[in-house]
């Protein structure tokens, strides 16, 4: 499956405002098992985003994944912003090869776990990022699929990431960057039509 | 929530922009971010490699008011409890870099070592000698592989001042990387909350307390610890935290260094009582105390809490500790 | 009430013994009272006035952490907010004097002056050369016949300063007393409160501020201020204070020192805001500020808030300010 | 009228039974005008008396009064130590001419004019101890007088001592240094069997 540049800026505009209209629901994930403000990180990366696309239209696929990334790594800080901007950094490094999205969403998913020294079921965004790839290339994705892997992080123990801290009882609460990060794909599968 | 403040968003640049224009005599900032570097007349004339620290801001005077001769040479504040970005960090190396490389002091969370090794690699893409340490001692927390690792808290600013004045002797990046891993290692804290710190952008205290109970083993961002209790005299807390401590040296010869550390809304007055009881303490279990230092230098925004560190010193970096530096915050 | 002490009535003995142990290379305490005396190397070696300060506990570090070589030569702590008696006074005035003479820097409250007073009369009886100095910087109680007079607050910390680095440059009695009530005579301080302070013997804070006010004009002891108003952002209380202030010095030219003080449980970010806020009203205003410093150093136990204090400076004066001194809180 | 150094002894003992047994009041009385330790100074005050007295029993009224005294300046602070201190003190010195309480309490009264720079009508302690060496010296006190004394305070306005710097808001309330002056009086007058 391919997405073409308009649709993916459409994509990325529709991301912007679903964390913006969800901040306070994110800084509360945040706050049950992390310092309460990944609201606020990612939507001083949206309003980051936003005004990047809004100086300059990006030409191609690479330059818009590169201008996402690097207003996210310049403005987000904390842990989202390397990890987030890793993702569409080599997301934008990949577009230039190919722009079939099963591989640049695997790419990304690699990323995170490059950056974050992390992989699948430890209560990450990655428990998203990796289901949605592997189902994009298998071409099924759907709203469940980003549900079920958002809800799958509530039972698990958090081995990275703030949330680490809290050992044992980090369970029974949705990873918050799962949540932002099913937010992304939400507004993918919007943009797809679904 | 009451603050003087202006907008919450504002909060770091003012904050920097303040510290700067009261103590341009040792600071400037580095336009364009928040990260400020010396300013004195020596920083110019003596080469050294470069030490720079950084992290999310609301523990003041940490990292800011510790650049100065003998200490940093550059400090970067992201945002409230949010490690700064990597262009700012890479600023701050830039402008510190002499030649001689430049050593980065990271708390060990996962923004904060991201963020730092994404700036580490875009000095390197510049060639700049660059090495990082990674400060956890926060026992409070188990180092397992099912954690991020133990935290990164009051220790930092004993490893602060070690490695700067071993960098201002003259001593070279990768001996100060190795200076500063064995530093790490001999460094262990625990820290115990009355009050809860109220992050500004969140507007009420991070967790509650009853009136009478305080928390063991609580982080610098309001990490919950390992324990809720009834208060207890100081001397009670002095014994709980010593023992948890000393328990992780199994050497008790030499000398140790110890920080008493207020979290911010803990007046002096306590800070000193709670000293005089570790310092007896430890005086009655034999145990030599070649440093020791008492007050607010890592805190948690408005944090009622103390925290107690001992590191077991080599002769060499109790003399480090002793060394006059020209700093807002030492 | 939870505080980090043992028995109320222990609270400063304990106090100045943790402060003493935790800086043994800096001040010593006299055996058989809470004053602490100077114990680096230099106060033997150098002749000078002795300069001895003290108070009421509660404002730490003011006394104890200003005692060093180019301040204080001793300090005495009374109970919390209480004057400490005449024979302590008596003592730290014996153990400095070197046969120059001593100056006393006193607060102004009665319970200060007369406890001073007394003192005084003792070591005349000794032939010791006395004066004394009664700072009342606080320009929020009238000076008037119908009162105690203005309180003694945060200013009293420049006073100590420019005193101690002229009596360390030799200056005599004398003198020192001239230049002491001169620095007084430019020196104006404000304070406001967010939260009242606690007494330890008391149990509960001394006054009651809604969840939104603040209260102008406060003193360091609980005393209540000149009115009670909605909180304001920083730029506007650095405003309300400043021009309360300026208005006190007709001549607006030369240099001004700024003294931007927390009172004890206000973090040092909201210090650093507030610092920013006045600094930049002071520069828009074409004042120029030769001397600033921000951080808790006169406080009022755990009360949150902030004092702002302006001194009309000769240029020596801004020198002494700025010269360095080994103390504990400076 | 004179007062033997049993008797003298007992006046003693009686003011530091009322002081320890009303400290508390006496703090609150503080807290309304001023810094709220008036009781607990006294009381640390009344504790040094009595450890004073019980180490050394005193010869004579000069020595009863200067150890009162001592005890007070060394272990009070604050106002009270100097005040109680210097009158105790300046009474002890009299106390070698004379022996006549009018004007041993006249001395005292003195003292606390010196010492605390005040007269009189500033709602200070004085404002008890002259109207009761007054009646001392026409042979009247009484519990009324005693009383009345310490009323009159309430009304006025303090220009000595920390309520000062209330101005007109220190109307309305008791004097706390009157009111324990008024308890060594009313012991008094239980001495003197009234
Ligand atoms: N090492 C890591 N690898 C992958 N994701 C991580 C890692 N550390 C944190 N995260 C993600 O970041 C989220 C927290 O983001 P946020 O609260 O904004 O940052 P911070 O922890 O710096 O406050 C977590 O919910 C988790 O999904
Ligand atoms: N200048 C003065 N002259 C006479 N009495 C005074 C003076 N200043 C204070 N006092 C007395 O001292 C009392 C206050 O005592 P206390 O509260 O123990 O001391 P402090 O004011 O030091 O806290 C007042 O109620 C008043 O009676
Ligand atoms: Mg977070
Ligand atoms: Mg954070
Ligand atoms: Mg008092
Ligand atoms: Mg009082």
């Amino acid at each position: 499956m391919e997405l073409n540049l308009a649709d993916t800026k459409k994509w990325i505009e529709l991301f912007v405002e679903k964390v913006e209209a969800n901040t306070s629901e994110l800084n509360e994930l945040d706050t049950a098992i992390g310092d309460g403000d990944h609201g606020s990180n990612m939507a001083r990366g949206m309003a980051a985003v936003t005004d990047a696309l809004a100086k300059k239209e990006p030409a191609d696929l690479a330059e818009l994944y590169k201008t996402v990334a690097f207003a996210m790594i310049q403005k987000v800080g904390g842990a989202p912003g390397p990890l987030y901007g890793t993702a569409f950094l080599d997301m934008s490094k990949k577009a230039k090869e190919t722009t079939d999205l099963a591989e640049l969403v695997q790419v990304g998913s690699d990323g995170l776990k490059r950056r974050g020294q992390s992989d699948v079921g430890m209560k990450t965004m990655i428990d998203v990022w990796q289901p949605v790839a592997e189902s994009l290339k298998s071409n099924d994705l759907s709203k469940s699929v980003v549900e079920n892997a958002l809800n799958s992080t509530k039972d698990m123990v958090a081995t990275k990431g703030r949330a680490s801290y809290l050992e044992e009882k980090s369970k029974g609460h949705l990873d918050p960057g799962s949540q932002s990060s099913a937010y992304l794909f939400e507004a993918l599968l919007e943009v797809l039509g679904e | 929530m009451k603050k003087i403040i202006n907008k919450t968003e504002d909060i770091v640049p003012e904050m920097i922009s303040g510290l700067v224009k009261a103590n341009s005599d040792l600071v400037k900032q580095i336009e364009g971010t928040t990260a400020v570097v010396r300013n004195d007349s020596k920083f110019a004339e003596e080469k050294q490699v470069g030490v720079v620290s950084g992290g999310g801001s609301g523990h003041e005077p940490l990292h800011a008011g510790y650049v100065g001769d003998g200490m940093l040479s550059a400090a970067v504040a992201g945002e409230v409890f949010t490690s700064p970005t990597p262009d700012q960090i890479y600023e701050a190396i830039k402008a510190v870099d002499q030649g001689l490389g430049v050593l980065l002091i990271v708390k060990n969370y996962s923004g904060d070592v991201m963020n730092f090794d994404m700036a580490k690699e875009m000095a390197e893409a510049d060639d700049i000698k660059i090495k990082s340490i990674v400060v956890n001692d926060d026992i409070s927390v188990e180092n397992s592989e099912f954690t991020q690792g133990k935290r990164g808290v009051a220790g930092t600013v004993l490893v602060e001042k070690i490695i700067g004045a071993a960098a201002r002797s003259g001593m070279n990046l990768d001996d100060l990387a190795n200076l500063g891993q064995k530093v790490i290692d001999s460094t262990k804290t625990v820290g115990i909350a009355l009050h809860a710190a109220t992050v500004p952008a969140v507007g009420h205290p991070g967790f509650e307390l009853g009136d009478d109970e305080i928390e063991y083993g609580i982080g610098i961002h309001n990490e919950r610890g390992y324990s809720v209790e009834k208060i207890q005299p100081s001397k009670e807390l002095a014994h709980e935290l010593i023992k948890k401590i000393m328990s992780e040296f199994s050497d008790r010869t030499g000398h140790f260094a110890v920080l008493i550390n207020g979290m911010g809304a803990t007046p002096l007055m306590e800070q000193y009582i709670f000293a005089n009881d570790v310092l007896n303490e430890l005086a009655a279990d034999k145990i030599s105390v070649g440093f020791s230092k008492v007050g607010n230098q890592v805190t948690s925004l408005d944090m009622q809490g103390i925290s107690l560190t001992i590191m077991k010193a080599d002769d060499d970096w109790i003399k480090m500790l002793k060394e006059p530096v020209t700093t807002i915050g030492w």
